[in-house]
């Protein structure tokens, strides 16, 4: 089965690989690979991270664009959200 | 004077009412105190003379009776203390202590004229009269029945019991209309005396008028003018009370008067000292509500003031989730990042410590090795050296054993021992050991160290014959 | 059932929505609402307290041959208010 | 079941969004659409807190335009607001 | 079967060599060959140690290179990493 | 049957000669000839000896021309060894 | 059958002879040719232990020559002795 990874899995392997380095539990014939994958993994995290605080972000920035009092005036085209807000 | 008549004396009735009069003139000299109940006043206007009639009761009936008679000069004085001490003319029914002289009249028979009332001993009475009112309304559990009628918040359809031209009346509307904030209170008059002996049914009547309608109001105002305090008879009469505390309405009282309360008063859902007191106290209640009105329009704006508060709150929130969000991302990255450097540190140790390990091993695998020979070549010149040390000890000891022997074999040689000075004495070629075989004049050939001599054997001896 | 709103009704209503707003016990979603029902028993508490209310004639009528009151001089005509106003 | 949201109910999820937050709960993963669904909830409760802010404003105008006293005079067109006046 | 030496057997295979040689059970006639593979193992040893060093620094010199913070931009060619990184 | 012999068994011919000779177990007669033999397995072991030393000294001559540690950059041509390196 | 006496033989036969003489058992007549034939045997033995000892001390002196420790090195010519060592 081939699912994308998530942060959460990617930590965990890292600190388990962290942990086996600490303990001395890694070869050196397996000490290359576990680094590479090591590597990986903490490339994934900083993508995923990248992404997320860009996703954020421009949530964030969107949110504060808007009046901080509602009596200032919101912007027309947002008078449909709220009736458009349902669960 | 007396005729005889069949012999008997016989006297005329004036005679007789004479002679009585003369009798009590002689024994009742002086006027007294007397208790009793003036049953009825009977005041005759024209004359001004009051005529009361004196019972004293017993278990409802009546023991004794008297006639008495006031006077009018007498009546206008004591009428005047006794309003003056008890805020009401003198009255029927209630019991009295009064100054009096017995009189006797031929015309009239006997009464009592009556010199004064004690008007403090009435109040008590009347006090008392009062209190079995109370008494008698408690024990038929009428008494503050009306003031448990609610009183609408605003008391705006006002029956009025008064009369018309009441100087109260007057005050009372005057400050109802007058009222600044133009609060509309109506009012419907039922006029009715209030004051001397009809007042109370009167009131009462009209009481039972305004009952009908009561549903076009909210309540009922007894209103009676202030300055005297005369006549409040009527408001502690015994019906009118009962009436007020079963009617159907809130009875509300302003009697202007300056005494105790009156039983009406009591019974009455709310009572003012005066008639403009009851529409300040009216007035009062419109007030709170106009106030109270105010009060919450103001309070509206405060909804204002909690969507400021909860797009203050929201505001908080949505500061607080960005802090987070950005904190939790900031973390993230730094975990991250403190993992990088730990994997980097570690695996450069890791590799710097087998090295280190490495190292090691060849260091001992060097010396090690080097040791090992140097330790078998040890042995082995040791085993050397043990082996060759011992050959020349050997040889040695092998030259000495020979040599020792040689010595031995040196001294056993004949040639030595003859030279000693032994000999050797042979017979026959043998050498001789002993004489056995010796026969005297045997020959005997003895050979020496140097040279030889032949012998013949002289004499033998045993060994033993020596 | 219609009946008549009694005014002690409306203004006992509006002392609860009053301390319930003083109290911030009105959620958001309510106070739109509230803030309307308070204005309106306001603005009829209002009027109650300057409007006529005793039809004097028909308490005569009731009353019948019994009218012995000198009634000094009443507004002719303010009872429709009141009966307009029911609940 | 759609159904319209209510201020309090958007108002209690962020919160407990924030809370998780606060308590580190939300994953990186998760990270993006919490934050989304956040500001979604804010931008609906600011809405709903400007209607409810005209509303209350309008009706409070009202309010203070008509009179304190009504022998000043009510605006005739009142008289019909107490015979509204239904429960 | 012929398979490739691991690391962790050729150290092992060492560490027997010199405790042998420590514990002198290793006669004269067999100490050269011992000695040659003792040297053969650490000569291996230290071949692998170094290749493993080097891969080694490699992929961290790589990790390092990446930006410290995503916010900074990472390089173009990267974005793709993170979608072909599943499990 | 013709073998060469090995350090060991010279070693121990020689231990006996020398404890023959301390129990006076050997005769004059023998004596030359064991002294001789003594003599020849002592110059072999010493051959042996000196012939191993040789040996060890120049695989760890060798050896220790390699860096001590790895780090230091190992000569290029001693790539192939650990592959060639199979058990 | 004629064969070369050996040492031993010829002390036995000494030490025979001198027990003779110390227990009396020798006549006069015979000692002079026991004596004789003691010097002879003395004289073969000394001979005998003569020859051994200058062949012993020419193989020590060989070997004497060859350094005591195999490190200082062995001389050139001796390595093939070893080789020629068979049993």
């Amino acid at each position: 089965m081939t699912k994308k990874m998530l942060y959460a899995e990617a930590y965990e392997e890292l600190q388990l690989l962290v942990s086996e380095l600490e303990n001395g539990e890694i070869t050196v014939d397996e000490l290359a690979d576990k680094v590479k994958r090591a590597a990986q993994l903490i490339r994934f995290c900083k993508e995923k991270l990248h992404s997320t605080e860009l996703e954020v972000n421009m949530v964030l920035k969107e949110l504060g664009d808007t009046p901080k009092t509602a009596s200032e005036g919101l912007p027309e085209d947002r008078g449909g959200l709220s009736s458009d807000f349902e669960t | 004077m007396s005729e005889i008549i069949n012999g008997n004396p016989v006297f005329s009735l004036k005679e007789v009412a004479e002679s009585i009069k003369r009798t009590l003139q002689t024994r009742y000299t002086s006027a007294f105190w007397v208790r009793a109940e003036m049953n009825r006043l009977n005041f005759y206007r024209l004359s001004g003379h009051c005529y009361p009639d004196l019972v004293q009761k017993s278990e409802g009936s009546v023991i004794a009776q008297m006639r008495a008679v006031m006077w009018s000069s007498d009546y206008q004085r004591i009428n005047r203390n006794f309003v003056q001490t008890t805020g009401e003319p003198l009255r029927e029914g209630i019991t009295m202590l009064f100054q009096a002289s017995i009189q006797f009249d031929a015309n009239h028979g006997l009464s009592l004229q009556i010199h004064d009332i004690d008007p403090v001993y009435a109040l008590g009475e009347l006090e008392r009269e009062k209190l079995e009112t109370i008494q008698k309304l408690k024990v038929e559990r009428l008494f503050g029945l009306n003031a448990q009628k609610s009183l609408p918040l605003l008391v705006k359809r006002l029956a009025i019991v008064s009369v018309s031209t009441s100087k109260g009346l007057a005050d009372f509307e005057q400050v109802l209309r007058e009222s600044k904030s133009g609060y509309q209170v109506d009012l419907m008059l039922f006029p009715s005396l209030l004051q001397g002996e009809k007042a109370a049914l009167q009131i009462e009547r009209q009481l039972e008028c305004i009952a009908s309608v009561a549903h076009h109001f909210d309540a009922v105002a007894i209103i009676r003018g202030g300055g005297s305090d005369v006549g409040l008879t009527a408001f502690n009469d015994f019906r009118l009370a009962s009436a007020i505390c079963r009617f159907p309405l809130p009875v509300l009282t302003g009697i202007g008067h300056a005494t105790n309360l009156t039983v009406v008063e009591m019974v009455a859902h709310t009572h003012a000292i005066t008639p403009t007191k009851l529409a300040e106290i009216i007035l009062q209640r419109f007030e709170i509500v106009d106030v109270g009105l105010d009060r919450a329009a103001k309070i509206l704006t405060k909804s204002l003031q909690q969507i400021r508060l909860e797009q203050h709150r929201l505001e908080t929130v949505s500061l607080n989730m960005k802090g987070l969000t950005l904190s939790e991302i900031m973390l993230n990255r730094n975990r991250i990042m403190d993992k990088m450097l730990e994997i980097r540190f570690i695996s450069r140790q890791h590799m710097h410590h087998e090295n280190n390990r490495l190292g090691q091993m060849q260091t001992n695998l060097e010396s090690k090795s080097g040791y090992q020979i140097w330790q078998t070549a040890s042995l082995l010149s040791q085993k050397e050296n043990d082996f060759f040390k011992q050959i020349p000890a050997f040889l040695v000891q092998k030259f000495v054993d020979i040599d020792h022997v040689e010595r031995l074999i040196e001294l056993s040689r004949p040639e030595k021992i003859l030279k000693r000075g032994f000999s050797i004495v042979y017979h026959n070629g043998r050498a001789l050991t002993d004489v056995d075989q010796l026969h005297q004049g045997d020959t005997l050939d003895i050979r020496l160290a140097e040279g030889r001599v032949v012998a013949s054997a002289t004499e033998i001896y045993e060994t033993n014959q020596e």
